[in-house]
């Protein structure tokens, strides 16, 4: 049987069976997807290297479902994350009501993921694409009760991106007859620059919503935040890099990068790539500012999503050999960290209930474990060496310094620096400082949560010594993609400057790292009361006797140095313009009086325009 | 013991003599009319009314008529023929009354509605009567209410029951008497 | 053509009770009303001048002779369908007036948009 | 105001209508390859019915009829549904008066046999089931508004619609079986102008007229017992 | 000759028919409906002279019945006897 | 093997005929007739459509070829649509028989029959007129379904459905008239052939009437006024059926005169445009339902815009997504009304905001409804998904971008007032007043076929597309139709 | 023989039309609905009987049905005419009067007792 059908008939096979047995048994249903997964995953790892290609008719369009290196690359971010989180989920999803639910959801969404990125045609790649939205959808809304009007607003958004997708897909068809991948990027410099840019805003904001790309963001927090931990991994691990990989196609497989030729560039992006790349850096940025004023500690790692993918999209959009690179590179990485730390964050909410950062503290002697995790996870985010972030982030300083772009170099790095400030906090009030009473009894967590966590901060140090591995993949990739592959050679990490050899790096840091780490303890071990007419509280007067922490009002100066940004939600514009809209449509009212009469009338009008229009209906 | 029995069974025979008539008159009847609608002889048309006036007459005999083949006696038809020729020409007076009325610019008239009482019994003599009383010279039934007819008078002359019955309806009553009651 | 006159007019007549009038018996009314105008009209595309009823019920009568038949057959169907519609709208009317004791129809909407 | 646009949109709809049906000439043969005349060169000789309203109704388009009959029984069928209560109630008010009653019982048989020769003479003369119906019914509307207690047995009523229904699609069912099609005439059409011709045309006449008979006075009386 | 038969018989109905317009009370309308019908009635049968067609008097007897019955149950309604 | 096609349309009424005294013999067994009746005619239109693929069956009736007499014209597009409303029917009919508790409960089965078998003559016969006459059986009995709860709502919108389909007969009647006075003859392929010689200052008219007509039974914007209350007030499983049989043979009509009968080229486009307004219209409208079956009902309102865009386009491939969009919606449709109804009546209330926490208290009930959404919506791998892909993209095909922009601008409202359902049913607490029952068997295997059918043509769409492309090439290209009739009496 | 019973008949016609016309002013022109009655009633139901029996003569194969129409007309016609009479008197129609002579006031009022009663 050809493989990839096959592996699809085994996810969804995996999702249906685990909803029906689940009904018996819990070992069965978590069983049935957990070995499903890693069944699917193992006859996935086959396929590298391979061209595996299965082609069919629908509906008398051509299907083709394929692999190639770049599909294999995010694949393997999906099955990697998929069998770990769904490892984790079976330990932390026990006693939960609606497992096998969950479970049904959690399939369909890695099967959904994996059919998006073997379509070889836009038909099947939005099949896939809508799958995944409703399929992750039931994830967000998992917890019934407050999940309502965050789901919603995700499944809106990803109907607005799906839908803009959806035109330029038709769009594309109607120009060419066809939805395969291979006609389109043969066909795409013969449209006209209007029709180019056309579908390049279609496709960009369909992927951008997935990818959280601002101002198409606002479903993100609330939906990262709402649906259960270890989906949230995989959520923000590999769906949203789905919208990523939707990037990649448009950019260098459907052609959208060769708009570059045809129009204007500066310095060298094309106009489109440019104006992305700003998109890509004030997402990044915004959305650090946010997250360093969050106390929901998911809500903290949904921002520091957000940024991230703000630089990966940065990184494509520069469509430079090295800004591509960058951008895969970045992509992975986020995956991993990201995944466990959202994992971490899961398990912390595992055993104290709660993802207030103001409510915990001195977790790091009952939790060791996950905060060893969580530390390696904020290294790798603030892209400090030697951990797998550092070399992503560099990656992107330097193609964008490349570019000579340095307005944005700064403008990343600052978000980065800014992203500290977050990551701090939160391995500060949930791992050190003071611990409440109440969680004096918390234990680590289960073997089988600890081991998908570790494994994944393992493989950020791996990965933070030996990325070569990892880049030559990016390479097969790129060349797929019709971009020199990124001379390794050329990085500054890597080049004349001096070889900064990656294990060296890792042992100053280390050191370092012990020395604030120790630093930080010492100075702020202990929490103390604050009297009403303290003024050692940043200038602020409390308005009550509180326990000051870290975690409560520390970054007010900052909160209010960048509320400027802050103040206007997006979301709330949406909100208020969604709630127009809706009262608009009362005007329908006055068509729908629940008068007979009137509707007879409006029959009668109807028929005098029909008559009055009657030689244009010849 | 036994003349109880004969009385017995007399009255039932009578009895059920007196519905068969009734039965077959109205059979008759009915069988004429369709005569009648179809204006035609024919065997077919014939046998096919036969049957329709027999299930009819099966259904509907009882109530339509109450004197049943007594109706079809030599004396009640010679009265049925004066009487309409009575009446048509009561009713052609009638008419040139109203002619009179309608054409006449002043219209002389001055109506109420009187009191006219009846010795007729039967229900249908009773019809017939009002009907023919409608017919006529400026009056028009109101309502039948017992032994009592209420009638619309086009010109009043008086309201005395006694008078009344004389002017409006003794014509009539005498004949209607005879061939309905 | 007075016919199609009057037939058009009826049924106009109709179709202005329908939207006019309160009274919900007069609405009805309305709809008998443009049915009629409707029968009228189509009995009057079939008639053709001079002709006469197509009943061949004496044998002088030909072909030749007669209007158009299809039209009366197809009023007939009018007729009945119009008849069983006004009973139904009769009998609506009846529950109606059961439950909200008035025949004026600006009173009953209670299903608003 | 609601007066103003509906006069304004009929005249405009009545313009129209009418300069359409204008371009329609009146009073003369317009279509010469017309189904219309064809039924009336071979009509005759093809059902055998003296009356060729009566052979389209009942036999060129004896379908419709079918339906047309269809029609009335949902109407009487929704009527009793929809005026469904469990104890009639009294019908009238006041009693007419014994002139009315007196005359009402006198004419109801004779209108009862109008309707029966309407209906059978259906194929001959100016007739057929639903006039005849339409007759029969109205003879028992005169009972109703005579008698305020005369009632009518649903149950007989409801027997005669069934049997009579089932009747015609019997007819149509063996012409189905025994001839070419659903309905085809399939008796000898006999000599025109006969009460026995034009085949299988009166026999669903008559089905036809208890049928519609029955209905209309289950109508009239469901509906007189509803208002009070 | 029959011509002036319609000609009188379309003044009548045209007279009642105004009676029936001006009202003033239901049962006005009534009586003047009753009247059309009769006019009516003996209109039907005159045609049936004219066309020299049978049918129509049937027609004339069945619009009889029809019309009586239809007046008789306004009548009733009237009286509240329905 | 499939017997007498004309069958279809007699056994119904023969049947329903007999029901009266068969309910005096045993009540219980008259719920079983329709079943049994359209479970036939199920089998019928199944067993037909291998011939009529190949070339339309003509079923000539009471021995006169047409245009003589009436025919049945049963080609590719009659027998699916025949077979839809049949097999919507026959799942209806299954989910009555225990729904129905009302007196007089027989005449509640008559009706929903002849219900069935008035449509499904309108999709099969050759005649107008005979159309027209079918048109009213199913209208009638659905005025008298939508009262025949006897309460004050279901007599209000009865009323309202009666004083609007009252005019599109007299619509359509004129219409009938003009053809028939300038044509002469009332056989639909005919009239095709006839019309080419008729003035067209007649002929554009006569449409113009029949479409008014038929636009109003097939929820054409602004001549819908009476589908929301009457959708909404009839009983549950009559509410289905609109969408799954009544709209369906109403569109039919449309489709078969703009297509076969007339060949004006202009109307194409004013079917598109009023598609496209009733779609937004009824999709603003449904946004702001407070009741669940009257948002249903704009819904399917909101449907059925998206049809007559399908239909306004004229193309092959429009045509089909067009049928396939009524497929898919007949079968959905009635999935969310009946288990929209069961909701209704567990919770209570008619309103929305009282369905919370029903996931729990009645899953399988919600799990229908969530599934008829997510159908409905369109979305993957439910058959919805495919009719509205290939209609979108004919709809950019052909140029009408704006068009396919704001059908999917209604697609997102429609996503958004589903979806706040189904999150209140799954994720809000049940109220405590929310009862707990039985749901019949006969109601869950009704709407267990409606899903199944939905989720295997969502993944193999082919299985009912293969079907539909003849039907759409029979409207397409008119002279497959005429051909049949016309030839059929030689 | 005919040709007595032909114009025998159109003279019956004649006066039938003439009646018929009577009947129609006498309804124009009388002052209440009473009154209206009375002409209707005569005038129309002598001038639809003289038409239509003269058609009978006139054309004597048809005189069995004429005779049956007049014979129903003069029983139906003054049968609708006192139901409506006495319709319109129950629900308070006055009558035109100059004197006041109503003798069925009291009668009416009996007998609306007497069903209460009942
Ligand atoms: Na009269
Ligand atoms: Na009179």
């Amino acid at each position: 049987m050809e493989t990839i059908p096959f592996i699809l008939s085994i996810l969804f096979g995996a999702a249906v069976l685990a909803y029906l047995v689940g009904k018996f048994n819990y070992i069965l249903k978590v069983g049935v997807s957990i070995v499903g997964l890693i069944w699917a995953g193992w006859l996935f790892l086959g396929l590298q290297g391979t061209l595996s290609s299965f082609t069919f008719k629908m509906l008398g369009f051509d299907i083709i479902w394929r692999i190639n290196p770049l599909s294999w690359l995010f694949g393997m971010i999906i099955f990697g994350l998929a069998i770990l989180t769904a490892i984790f989920s079976g330990s932390y999803m026990k006693g939960k009501e609606r497992v096998d639910f969950y479970c049904f959801a959690m399939c369909i969404t890695v099967a959904s993921m994996f059919g998006i990125v073997v379509s070889g045609d836009l038909l099947s790649f939005f099949f896939f694409w809508e799958i995944m939205t409703w399929s992750s959808f039931l994830m967000v809304i998992y917890y019934r009760y407050e999940a309502q009007a965050a789901g919603l607003r995700y499944f809106v958004m990803s109907m607005i991106g799906a839908y803009a997708m959806l035109t330029a897909l038709l769009i594309v068809y109607a120009q060419l007859g066809s939805f395969l991948f291979d006609v389109l990027s043969a066909g795409w410099s013969g449209f006209s620059l209007t029709l180019q840019i056309w579908l390049f805003v279609l496709f960009v904001i369909g992927f951008a919503v997935k990818a959280a790309m601002m101002p198409l963001h606002t479903w993100a927090p609330d939906a990262y935040t709402i649906s259960p931990a270890p989906f949230t991994a995989l959520f923000s691990g590999a769906l949203s890099k789905m919208g990523i990989y939707g990037l990649a196609l448009l950019f260098f497989v459907f052609g959208a990068g060769k708009l570059a030729s045809s129009v204007i560039t500066i310095q060298g992006v094309s106009l489109p790539g440019y104006i992305l790349a700003w998109f890509g850096a004030i997402t990044a940025l915004l959305a650090t500012f946010k997250a360093i004023v969050q106390d929901d500690a998911k809500k903290l790692l949904a921002y520091s999503s957000i940024g991230q993918l703000g630089y990966i999209i940065l990184g494509f959009s520069l469509s430079s050999s090295m800004g591509v690179t960058a951008g895969l590179y970045q992509a992975v990485n986020h995956s991993i960290f990201k995944g466990m730390l959202f994992l971490a964050v899961g398990a912390v909410f595992y055993r104290t209930g709660t993802r207030k950062l103001s409510e915990m503290g001195g977790l790091i002697t009952r939790m060791p474990y996950t905060f060893f995790v969580v530390l390696l996870g904020i290294i790798t985010v603030a892209g400090m060496p030697p951990l797998s972030g550092f070399t992503g982030k560099w990656l992107i300083y330097e193609a964008l310094i490349e570019k000579h772009l340095i307005f944005l170099a700064v403008v990343a790095f600052g978000a980065s620096t800014a992203a500290f400030l977050y990551l701090y906090r939160i391995i500060f009030t949930i791992f050190l400082g003071q611990r409440p009473k109440r969680f004096d009894e918390v234990k680590e967590v289960p073997w089988m949560m600890r081991a998908p966590m570790l494994i994944l901060a393992l493989l950020t140090v791996y990965l933070g010594f030996y990325p070569y591995q990892l880049l030559d993949l990016i390479n097969q990739a790129q060349v797929y993609m019709g971009i020199a592959p990124f001379d390794l050679s050329h990085s500054m990490l890597f080049n004349s400057y001096g070889n900064v050899s990656t294990i060296t790096v890792m042992n100053i840091v280390a050191v370092v790292f012990f020395i604030v780490f120790i630093l930080f303890n010492t100075l702020y071990k202990r929490s103390r009361k604050v009297g009403l007419k303290d003024i050692h509280t940043s200038g602020e007067v409390p308005g009550e006797e509180i326990n000051l922490h870290y975690a409560v009002d520390f970054y007010q100066p900052f909160a209010r140095g960048v509320s400027i940004f802050l103040k206007r939600s997006v979301s709330k514009i949406y909100a208020s313009l969604a709630d127009n809209l809706e009262g608009l449509f009362d005007v329908m009212r006055y068509v729908y009086t629940g008068n007979g009469q009137t509707y007879a009338l409006f029959v009668v009008i109807a028929l005098a325009f029909l008559f009055l229009v009657k030689d244009f209906l010849v | 013991m036994s003349g109880t029995i004969v009385a017995k069974w007399r009255r039932i025979l009578q009895e059920t003599g007196k519905t068969m008539s009734r039965y077959i008159y109205s059979f008759l009847v009915f069988f004429i009319f369709w005569v009648a609608f179809t204006t035609s002889l024919q065997t077919d048309e014939l046998i096919v009314g036969a049957v329709v006036a027999f299930i009819m007459a099966f259904y509907t005999g009882k109530q339509f008529s109450e004197g049943g083949l007594s109706n079809l006696s030599f004396r009640k038809i010679v009265f049925t023929v004066r009487y309409l020729f009575v009446f048509v020409w009561e009713m052609i007076k009638a008419n040139m009354d109203v002619a009179k009325r309608v054409l006449s610019p002043k219209m002389p008239i001055d109506p109420g509605i009187v009191e006219v009482p009846t010795k007729l019994k039967s229900n249908i003599a009773k019809l017939a009567l009002a009907n023919s009383i409608t017919l006529t010279p400026g009056t028009l039934t109101v309502d039948v209410i017992e032994d009592k007819l209420y009638i619309h008078w086009i010109n009043v002359t008086t309201t005395n029951p006694q008078e009344t019955f004389g002017e409006i309806s003794a014509v009539f009553e005498k004949y209607i008497k005879e061939i309905f009651e | 053509m007075i016919y199609y006159v009057a037939a058009i007019s009826l049924i106009l007549i109709g179709i202005y009770a329908v939207l006019v009038k309160k009274n919900m018996i007069k609405i009805v009314l309305g709809l008998t009303l443009i049915d009629s105008g409707v029968n009228i009209l189509l009995v009057s595309l079939g008639y053709v001048k001079d002709k006469t009823a197509p009943i061949f019920s004496n044998p002088t009568l030909t072909a030749g002779d007669m209007v158009d038949p299809v039209p009366q057959a197809l009023v007939l169907t009018a007729i009945v369908i119009g008849v069983a519609v006004t009973a139904l709208a009769l009998s609506i009317v009846i529950r109606i007036y059961d439950h909200h004791k008035t025949l004026n129809i600006n009173k009953i909407r209670e299903l608003k948009w | 105001m609601r007066k103003a646009i509906a006069v304004l949109f009929l005249g405009f709809i009545g313009y129209y209508l009418l300069s359409t049906f204008l371009l329609v000439p009146f009073g003369v043969v317009r279509v010469l390859e017309g189904v219309g005349l064809k039924y009336l060169q071979d009509g005759l000789q093809q059902t055998g019915a003296a009356n060729l309203v009566t052979s389209i109704v009942v036999n060129y388009r004896g379908f419709d009829t079918l339906g047309e009959v269809t029609v009335l029984f949902l109407a009487a069928t929704g009527m009793g549904a929809l005026l469904y209560s469990k104890r009639p109630t009294e019908r009238a008010r006041q009693n007419a008066s014994v002139i009315v009653k007196t005359g009402a019982r006198i004419l109801f048989p004779l209108i009862i046999i109008l309707g029966a020769y309407v209906f059978i003479h259906g194929h001959l003369t100016p007739g057929g089931g639903f006039q005849g119906g339409a007759i029969i019914a109205s003879g028992f509307l005169l009972m109703f508004m005579s008698y305020r207690t005369y009632h009518v047995n649903h149950v007989i009523l409801s027997r005669v619609e069934s049997s009579a229904g089932s009747v015609f699609v019997i007819i149509g069912l063996l012409g189905l079986a025994y001839g070419s099609s659903f309905l085809a005439n399939i008796l000898p059409l006999g000599t025109a102008n006969t009460l026995f011709s034009a085949g299988v045309i009166p026999l669903i006449y008559v089905a036809v007229g208890f049928k519609v008979g029955a209905e209309l006075t289950a109508l009239l009386d469901t509906m007189l017992q509803t208002v009070k | 000759m029959i011509y002036i038969f319609f000609g009188v018989i379309g003044l009548a109905l045209v007279l009642a028919a105004v009676r029936f317009i001006l009202g003033p009370t239901t049962s006005d309308r009534v009586v003047a409906l009753d009247t059309l019908t009769t006019i009516s009635t003996a209109l039907l049968v005159l045609l049936g002279l004219f066309f020299h067609r049978y049918i129509y008097i049937d027609v004339a007897l069945i619009y009889g019945v029809l019309g009586f019955v239809g007046v008789l149950t306004i009548a009733r309604y009237l009286e509240g006897g329905l | 093997m499939y017997l007498d096609p004309v069958l279809m349309i007699a056994l119904p009424l023969f049947a329903a005929f007999l029901i009266p005294p068969l309910a005096r013999i045993s009540k219980g067994l008259v719920k079983y007739v329709p079943v049994l009746i359209i479970g036939f005619n199920l089998y019928e239109t199944v067993m037909l459509l291998p011939h009529s693929m190949v070339k339309p069956v003509i079923v000539i009736i009471a021995a006169w070829a047409p245009p003589l007499g009436i025919n049945l014209t049963i080609g590719p597009l009659g027998n699916v649509l025949a077979l839809i409303i049949s097999l919507v029917g026959f799942v209806v009919a299954v989910y009555n028989i225990r729904f129905v508790e009302e007196e007089p409960n027989e005449k509640y089965h008559m009706l929903f029959l002849l219900l069935t078998a008035g449509a499904t003559g309108m999709v099969l016969t050759g005649d107008i007129f005979n159309l027209f006459v079918f048109l009213e059986i199913t209208s009638i009995s659905s005025y008298a379904l939508t009262a025949f709860l006897r309460d004050r709502d279901g007599a209000e919108a009865a009323f309202k459905y009666l004083l609007i389909g009252s005019m599109a007969s007299t619509f359509i009647l004129l219409g009938i008239a003009l053809i028939y006075a300038t044509t002469g003859t009332l056989n639909m392929a005919q009239i095709a052939v006839r019309l080419k010689d008729v003035d067209p200052r007649i002929a554009i008219m006569a449409l113009i009437l029949l479409i008014t007509g038929f636009g109003i039974e097939a929820e054409m914007f602004p001549l819908n006024g009476w589908a929301p209350d009457a959708y909404s007030q009839a009983p549950t499983p009559i509410g289905a059926a609109f969408g799954g049989i009544v709209v369906k043979a109403g569109v039919y009509a449309l489709a078969r005169l703009i297509y076969t009968i007339f060949s004006f080229q202009g109307i194409f486009h004013f079917i598109l445009i009023a598609g496209i307004i009733t779609l937004l219209i009824a999709e603003m409208s449904a946004i702001r339902q407070k009741q669940l079956k009257r948002m249903l009902a704009f819904s399917s309102i909101g449907q059925m815009g998206l049809v007559l865009i399908a239909l306004g386009l004229a193309t092959t491939r429009g045509v089909e997504g067009g049928l396939f969009q009524m497929f898919n919606h007949a079968m959905i449709k009635p999935l969310l009304f009946l288990s929209a109804g069961y909701l209704v009546f567990y919770s209570g209330s008619k309103n929305i905001e009282d369905m919370d926490g029903m996931g729990r208290v009645k899953p399988l009930l919600s799990f229908f409804f969530a599934f008829g959404a997510f159908a409905i919506l369109g979305l993957p791998p439910l058959s919805g998904f495919w009719s509205k892909f290939i209609i979108l993209s004919e709809t950019i095909s052909h140029g009408f971008i704006a068009v396919a922009t704001l059908a999917l601008f209604g697609s997102i409202i429609e996503a958004v007032y589903y979806l706040r359902v189904v999150g209140r049913l799954y994720f809000k607490a049940p109220h405590d007043g929310a009862k707990v029952q039985y749901v019949p068997k006969s109601a869950l295997v009704a709407m267990s076929i409606l899903a199944l059918i939905t989720l295997v043509t969502g993944l193999y769409p082919d299985l009912v597309m293969t079907y539909l492309k003849p039907a759409a090439a029979e409207l397409i290209d008119k002279s497959i139709y005429i051909k049949a009739v016309l030839s059929a009496g030689l | 023989m005919l040709d007595a019973l032909h114009y025998t008949g159109y003279v019956l016609t004649s006066f039938g039309v003439l009646f018929l016309l009577l009947g129609a002013l006498g309804i124009l022109r009388m002052p209440d609905v009473y009154n209206r009655m009375q002409a209707g009633t005569k005038a129309t139901t002598l001038g639809a009987v003289g038409t239509i029996m003269g058609v009978g003569l006139i054309n004597p194969e048809w005189f069995l049905k004429t005779l049956i129409i007049s014979l129903f007309i003069l029983l139906s016609n003054p049968i609708s005419s006192h139901a409506l009479a006495r319709g319109s008197y129950r629900i308070g129609i006055k009558m035109w009067q100059k004197k006041d002579i109503d003798a069925y006031k009291k009668a009416v009022q009996e007998s609306e007792e007497k069903e209460e009663a009942a």
